[in-house]
């Protein structure tokens, strides 16, 4: 497997999601003779693992099962260990689809942080376009690459220990799209659009707080970046279940009564409580003039 | 698994092969190209095409001076509808933009604009541009200057959007060919918000390399869509109903034809006889229903050929009505932009013995397609049409691989409940998820930042989730019951010793 | 009738709303002898409205008919005449909740505006509280005045014509409840401490820029207000209309093939445009010390 | 009509005579108040009583302090559960919170913490208050310094809640136990979120003077809204299910007695008999039901009762449970607060002279409220129960005259398309609307601005509309189908002269 390129069968080296049921979930990495304890017993990797089809059922030692899931961008999104906040899927989406990013794409990245948004970006520019992604935190960039290599999307990401605000992302002129989750993404505008190509490009920041919202855009502005718009996205998500509503009794049929429906029925109700609030996204394009 | 998805496709591209590279001069807009044309938040699609009018937000001009230029240049309509380029424009000046505190001394009487409506038809007619008119107004509005800077702004904005006509050339992509869809031809997409659509290309994993099923019938954009995330690497089989699938959104991205190459297509009307081993190639949609065929095929097109005679209702799009007034089914199949060739051969009888070499082709493809759909190792699913989802997604999961995701799109909640329950019952899926997303854009402006006081209500719901080993399809599948649990509950036997992994 | 309560019979002077269905309505004074033109015909308002109880379908010239409603405050909202941008009843609910208005609270709010939340506050606290208006725009608290006169509540409302950021709300120590509804919140909130009572009491801002809510809870922090919150609420409504999804023609039915229901069904669709934003809604309590 | 109302209605106030002046004191806490705790964003119900123990947060203390000090007063746990009144907290030092510009240099190795457990323990020992507690933890901790602003005040507060133990006394009302059963037992208030009971009583337009028609089993949280909103002034007739209505949330709003006068409660068991005039006070539900109705009647406060025992998981009233260890019918009735006495005189004996007193009374009063509803003219209806809405509204609203508005609430979108449709085929209602609300809080700090994090994904739907003349339920009514469409199209008749009001 690779991050980029489905693969059949589970290998040596490989990781895969081995997943509980219910949205519980955890990444392995594949080992001949390892084994990994779940809730439903013992994995044995070389026996359960190495050459079945990803997607299968894993009969556990105490008889349970798990089913074993080809990694994907998004499963390690749900997966990986915190190193930082990370971006979710439903931002992630909306973040590639703007940014225009598609195989062949030059992208720029800072921080790398826990490297979801890294790993999508990825999935989509291979195999002919390249992350650059710029960490300050010098622990996290070497977990990063590390990850990076395990899940073999390394040749596709070069990664930078430096700070983005002093020392820009180490490329000049070549990307196609620039992305900041950074504190203070307005000391980083001047050095984004050094890294877009000279003719155009488009920018996205993430920021939690208005105000780096109302910084950032100004010096968007001062830069000449055009079209710059804020969004914000939040997903809404449905609990499929059966619904009961018991009918009053209001002591005996009165004519003439309406027939009355059955008072069970499928619905799809939101979840009580739900994520309320990620991030801004200021996405912007590189002027011409 | 590669190679085993690569045999026996003619235009199934590797990842190797197939590689666009980009050109040199790719940011310069050339004669033929498929460019949007952008002013304010309007988009329109449209070829480029010498002496050819176009008619974009009431004004008509000819795209003749954008060849040539970088992709992003504004350019100004002026006289006899040549277009000029435009320099980024001049803020209004500051000493204009004196603002009031508040509106406690304006009384609206409707004589706070001492320019009359002669008065700017003969600015006009004079050649003035329209930006100057705008400066003209503000200076002969009695009330500007006591305006607070919020009304100001709304003043010069609306002042502009009247007499200023600025046109943006940009490149056609998933971004704004979404956006212009949905905000001005929503039906034709089934109402599906580009955020949507975004949702779907990430929950579904597109990417080079894939083996995608799509079935959509939202003109092609959802195709056109995943084909840009695949960058011409992998293969992609459309199912389609009627008489061949729609891809007017599709054409507007203006792919190179390579792309189109590992593009099939498949009727919906002969998925059952693949399923049950009965199909056939013989008889084709296209033989035996042609009466019908055009019009399901191209019933949004027809809609745009009616519709087109009405200047001021125009289009969103002026590809393909301008190229051809009588759209023909072979067209349809696959759409590389070679328009202009044919123009130029242009006769009856031409069409008539291409349309049967097409015939023959699509067959061929059309067998292509079925053997790519009978491995059942599709690297994906995704659905976004008219129809009830229910049918479609138990049908064509059938020719997906374990463990890769899916995602159906309704624009109603209710049948992606029913089609919820229905694919619990069937089983072979995991991670179900039905959901929707929120949108709202924001004015951030100095001291005057706040969410956009319009937004949009609802942009529909997806499905999503991941195909797994189907035991309870086997004959020596477990009881009902234990399915049901997505995963059993077992803990009675007893706890083996184990090593965790580090 | 009267704004604060209902009656049976509509009589000469009464604010009634004309109600043509789908939403269109209209206000109509009633008056013996005029007469009143509506699509569906004209509606002589001797015959057909005076004496007649509220609720009743009155049958116009042309045969067409309409309802004829007794006004409360939220059809009111609906139907006045702008002078001013007006709050609408989604955000009056939640402000007349979290200021814990009853009937007996003395109210203070600025500006008047187009009294749209006026007369819903006077609704609210009649018949032993007050409201004092304050309204900066000389011609608006006039009309607002000669409104209540019409809706019978002008003995629970005093407007007075002045800028409250310079002269505050003309009372002192007397209000449970302080509205902000101005450019500059943050210079009313000394005044509004003032007009609360001694012993405490609640106020709100309403702003629809951050940068206004950002100053406004600086100035409740300065002033020692405490318990500040800042919310939005949006209403989001639903057709309820009947769908119908085909059901696609895949080539006869496979062996087996899952039982279909029926694609058509009763649904509620969110409507495709709808107000994204009205304005932030900032409250505090008045401190004890 | 508000004569006709007025007759026949012992206590049904009018404008005049049922008001109730605000003493003079009003502000202070007294014995015997229906107060609501405050911490942090926590709330607890509780009546005032001394030597009272009552926990909340984990804490116990004694109420005895409070009485003699203005509500909205904060106080300090100290030793042996008594509580000293506090002056607002100071901030912590700004000396203290010089912060770090980002966090590349914490390395969280779990040792950043000086002080020991054991420490901190000895420095409670010692009596050292929370609040010097936590500036101990700030001044020992390591990395606090190298945190972000946002970092440090998120540890602030943590640590803040964890060792000072600050209650505020405040008034009950609408806004805070809505808000405090929606954070803390949703399930019995049918999830109804807070800003919807606010949209249902201004939909409602719910004042002074309506007559009321509240169907509900909200813990009696919407009765206690309406209530308040009514200001004793006007009359409720609250329909129940079962046994007896339930009150618990009524309760901790504290309402003077008066208040209850003109509340009367129906059963809903005989709507259908009032309907059809086959209606008799006979058999009333407490007598024929007698073995369920303490069940039904109580099934929260016996919940209450249940969960009471186990300290920690403690409720969010504690009014009922306290005083009466044994529940009885005739306390839901008219739950004045005069449980105390009751407590004095307390054997079983009294109770059943009292309970056969109070079941005359309940008779009485069903006849009163029977009398009401056969008017036929209620201001208002209000629905916001765990039953299907339909058959509920569908009755009740025969109870209500016309253009007068209703709300219904149900935690479920379908129920009430189906009821909208219903209604729609009944006639008799226009402009019905069916909405749900979206609400996010806000952090408002400088430079660190933003929506809380996490926000309700729901708070039910409404479903709200108007009465009008049914010429349907006429024999004489118009066909169907003109009916159908709400107001009829006619523009046949030849137009009349007329002329516009100004």
């Amino acid at each position: 497997m690779s991050f980029v390129k489905y693969e059949e069968l589970i290998k040596e080296g490989d990781t895969a999601i081995i997943f509980l049921g219910h949205g519980s979930m955890f990444p392995v990495q594949v080992q001949h003779g390892a084994q990994t304890q779940t809730k439903y017993g013992v994995i044995r990797h070389s026996a359960h693992l190495i050459g079945q089809p990803y997607g299968s059922r894993v009969t556990c030692s105490k008889g349970g099962w798990v089913y074993v899931l080809h990694p994907t961008p998004e499963l390690w999104t749900l997966n990986l260990p915190h190193r930082t906040q990370i971006l979710y899927s439903t931002d992630i989406s909306i973040i590639t689809m703007m940014l225009e990013l598609k195989p062949g794409s030059i992208v720029c990245e800072s921080g790398t942080g826990s490297g979801s948004l890294s790993h999508a970006i990825i999935r989509t520019v291979a195999p002919t376009g390249h992350l650059h992604t710029v960490e300050f935190h010098q622990q996290r960039a070497q977990k990063a690459e590390e990850e990076f290599r395990e899940h073999r999307v390394d040749r596709w990401v070069t990664v930078r220990n430096q700070d983005v605000c002093k020392n820009g992302f180490g490329v000049s002129h070549v990307a196609d799209a620039v992305f900041l989750d950074i504190p203070s993404p307005w000391e980083a505008i001047g050095h984004a659009k050094d890294a877009l190509k000279v003719e155009g490009g488009r920018l996205c920041s993430f920021s939690p707080c208005i105000e780096q919202v109302q910084r950032t855009c100004q010096a968007l502005a001062e830069h000449g970046f055009i079209e710059v718009t804020t969004l914000e996205i939040l997903l809404r998500e449905y609990n499929v279940r059966t619904a009961n509503l018991p009918l009053p009794d209001l002591g005996g049929a009165l004519d003439p009564l309406p027939v009355l429906g059955e008072a069970q029925f499928k619905i799809g109700v939101p979840l009580k409580e739900t994520v309320g609030h990620t991030g801004y996204l200021t996405f912007a394009s590189k002027s011409l003039f | 698994m590669e190679g085993t998805k690569g045999e026996g496709q003619p235009g199934g591209g590797t990842m190797a092969n197939n590689a666009e590279q980009p050109r040199q001069q790719d940011h310069l807009v050339r004669d033929g190209d498929f460019v949007v044309l952008k002013r304010e938040d309007v988009f329109k699609a449209v070829q480029v095409q010498r002496r050819k009018k176009v008619t974009f937000e009431k004004q008509w001009f000819f795209l003749d001076n954008v060849i040539g230029h970088s992709y992003g240049t504004t350019f100004e309509v002026s006289s006899g509808g040549n277009l000029q380029p435009k320099k980024m424009m001049e803020e209004i000046t500051s000493e204009t933009k004196e603002a009031g505190i508040d509106n406690r001394n304006i009384v609206d009487d409707g004589k706070s604009q001492k320019l009359t409506q002669d008065d700017i038809k003969a600015l006009k007619d004079k050649g003035i541009k329209g930006e100057e008119i705008v400066q003209q107004l503000i200076e002969n509005s009695t009330t500007f200057r006591d305006k607070t800077e919020f009304a100001q702004d709304k003043y010069i904005k609306k002042k502009k959007k009247k007499y200023e006509a600025v046109i943006t050339v940009v490149k056609p992509s998933t971004r704004i060919l979404s956006i212009m869809y949905y905000a001005r031809e929503p039906g034709k997409i089934n109402y599906m918000r580009y955020d949507t659509l975004a949702q779907m290309l990430t929950l579904g994993n597109i990417h080079a390399g894939n083996k995608m099923i799509v079935m959509e019938t939202c003109a092609g954009l959802v195709l056109g869509a995943v084909m840009e995330r695949m960058g011409g690497f992998g293969s992609i089989i459309q199912m389609y109903p009627g008489g061949g699938p729609v891809r007017a959104a599709t054409t507007c991205f203006g792919f190179p034809k390579s792309f189109f190459n590992s593009l099939y297509e498949f009727p919906l009307g002969k998925v059952n006889s693949l399923l049950n081993g009965t199909f056939s190639s013989k008889a084709l949609p296209s033989e035996s229903k042609d009466s019908i065929s055009v019009e399901e095929n191209n019933g949004v097109l027809l809609d745009d050929l009616q519709t087109s005679p009405k200047e001021m209702e125009e289009n969103i799009i002026e590809v393909i009505e301008n190229n051809h007034p009588q759209q023909e089914t072979m067209e349809v199949i696959s759409q590389e932009p070679e328009y202009k060739d044919q123009k130029e051969r242009g006769n009856k009888k031409d069409y008539i013995q291409e349309f049967q070499k097409k015939q023959e082709q699509q067959k061929k493809r059309q067998i292509e397609a079925a053997a790519l759909l009978n491995e059942r190792n599709a690297d994906g699913l995704i659905i976004a049409s008219r129809y009830h989802p229910t049918p479609l997604a138990l049908s064509l999961l059938e020719f997906v691989a374990s463990s890769r995701p899916f995602v159906i799109y309704c624009h109603y909640k209710e049948p992606l409940v029913e089609c919820y329950t229905k694919l619990r019952e069937r089983g072979g899926v995991i991670n179900l998820r039905l959901s929707e997303t929120w949108l709202r854009n924001y004015q951030v402006l100095p001291d005057r930042s706040h969410p956009k006081l319009m937004m949009s209500g609802g942009g529909g719901y997806l499905l999503s989730g991941i195909t797994v080993a189907n035991d309870k399809q086997k004959p020596e599948s477990c009881t009902v019951e234990l399915e049901k649990n997505e995963e059993p509950i077992a803990k009675k036997q007893k706890v083996e010793e184990s090593e965790d992994l580090p």
